[in-house]
């Protein structure tokens, strides 16, 4: 089975690509593929804890989130430099994805038959 | 004339910020709203609107240079100074 | 001025936000012009979710309840298929999308509106 | 895939010169999906100066001489105002713009087309 | 009469924006306002001559450009600062703009009643 | 596994950098075309879709560090690498 990898790497809300890439996603794994997800960049704000995008009318996708292992995705990572660069620690965001290096983003992406952004 | 800056896209802070007069002030929004949660060495007045920072669950984590502000504020700032540019 | 793309940019949203403030707060609102991908909010067939706000018709509640112009750029609208039932004959086109509530006109719309207004905001 | 918005970015006509390409090649291309703002492309009501091409057109041309699939991803249509007959009744919407070149279905054809193909190049 | 700026701020043909940027300024000058129009940032590649947009099938503006001053429109300036972090001279770009610096940028900006960008 | 790396936003370079491997190679295209001018310190292999920079009138001025190539090599380049990724 051909192995696809997500790169998240957009705050969520100011467009809709988030939730669009996520849908990919979903679809994905219901075709039981192998699934990686890496946020990078400013990514890594999808995954903040206390969203509440309903004050700007947006339906919030952090619930998708943290439902993404219920539909076997389990490899969910998160780049350690991008944090660090944001300024943000592991406790601020979603308890579901395991925070890497740059080289692991890097050999992730390398090894994955099929890689998406948005 | 003092300008109020608009910014909704934080890649272009850098940008923005080479065009800005000691007197203006910078306005974030939608997804420049992250620009907020840092500390910068930018001597301009910084709002940032509430509800970009309520939605990514950013307002917590707001640094102290900045003003959240809600839409009320908003407005009474673009007449407040004497025109506003949106940096795109 | 409206510039935003309705899906891809949160600008629609906060420019009705803000409009609505400036009319709560008593101020006049002469025009919002839509132009670049912002013209794409006047399709009265866009349909988001249904539990997401429908920003077209949320423009369309203000324009009725407020006395508010909403002005689409017609060169910016036609090659982006947003046509009224004139601009669809004018061009040979089979049918029509612009929402009622917004009216097509051209660009000196909004030159003529910045030399009547004090204030241009821009939501890109 | 394609999820370039056509007035925005220019990576329809990119996708359009590379699809072109591959078929004089004599490879295979299964299919062009439609995502994003991607989506926009398939309104027939898309007018752009007579000076300029139609990308809406230049993409039936493919598909109706090469038999090339232009799948639409019906969630990113609909919110963006891409219908045809069908989404326009079971919406209630008045009207429909989907070129006949184009045809609306579920972003299940996108990972179907994936596990099928060798390759799949996204023009953003 | 109200002045008005515009500001180019991106490269041509990867969008229309420069384009739908130039029809306001274009309109603006036929309602005799006063304009200043400034190249800055990557926008500076505008002004590049021997553009020939029609092999990527986009009509070419530089010849609307070029007759900016037909309309009346004659403060067309370029950041030197832009062109030197973009690695260009002048005598690469149309010969209808007045090479300035940032401090003057700064100040048309300042002292116009609206500036629009895209 | 190889990787073809395709740029169309001049402002993504940096970003899409972190990720790549030794092998990999960068394609430039649309906007991303004018990174092509610049003298780099990036060890990839470099490619530059011809008729963008002859689009935008920098087809004289591109960096020898760089390969333009057409649609038909644009097409092979992408069968030759084990796989594509746009870096949008």
């Amino acid at each position: 089975m051909k192995s696809i990898c997500f790169i998240f790497n957009k705050p969520p809300y100011g467009d809709h690509k988030g939730r669009e890439l996520l849908d990919i996603c979903l679809m994905s794994a219901a075709f039981d593929m192998p699934i990686t997800v890496i946020f990078k960049s400013q990514g890594v704000y999808q995954l903040l804890q206390n969203q509440q995008p309903d004050v700007i009318s947006v339906k919030n996708h952090s619930a998708t989130f943290k439902a993404l292992d219920l539909y076997g995705v389990e490899n969910i990572l998160v780049e350690s430099e991008s944090l660090l660069e944001h300024n943000l620690k592991m406790e601020q965001l979603l308890p579901i994805a395991e925070a890497v290096s740059q080289d692991v983003v890097k050999h992730q992406i390398a090894s994955s038959d099929f890689v998406i952004g948005l | 004339m003092s300008t109020l800056f608009i910014l909704n896209q934080p890649e272009l802070l850098d940008d923005c910020i080479t065009v800005m007069q000691p007197d203006d002030a910078l306005l974030l929004i939608e997804n420049a709203v992250v620009i907020a949660t840092k500390s910068s060495t930018t001597q301009y007045k910084m709002f940032v609107l509430k509800d970009d920072l309520i939605a990514r669950g950013l307002f917590e984590s707001i640094h102290d240079q900045s003003t959240a502000i809600d839409f009320s504020k908003f407005v009474e700032l673009t007449l407040a100074y004497d025109k506003s540019v949106s940096w795109l | 001025m409206v510039t935003a793309n309705p899906y891809t940019a949160q600008g629609q949203y906060t420019a009705l936000r803000f409009a609505n403030e400036v009319i709560n707060k008593g101020h006049q609102l002469k025009r919002i012009f839509f132009y670049a991908d912002g013209v794409l909010i006047a399709s009265r067939l866009n349909c988001p979710p249904s539990d997401e706000i429908n920003l077209t018709k949320a423009w369309a509640k203000l324009a009725i309840e407020k006395d508010v112009e909403l002005t689409v750029c017609v060169t910016a609208a036609l090659k982006r298929g947003i046509v009224n039932q004139a601009e669809a004959d004018r061009n040979a086109l089979t049918g029509e999308n612009l929402d009622p509530a917004f009216e097509i006109s051209g660009l000196g719309q909004l030159t003529e509106a910045m030399l009547e207004s004090d204030k241009l905001i821009t939501f890109g």
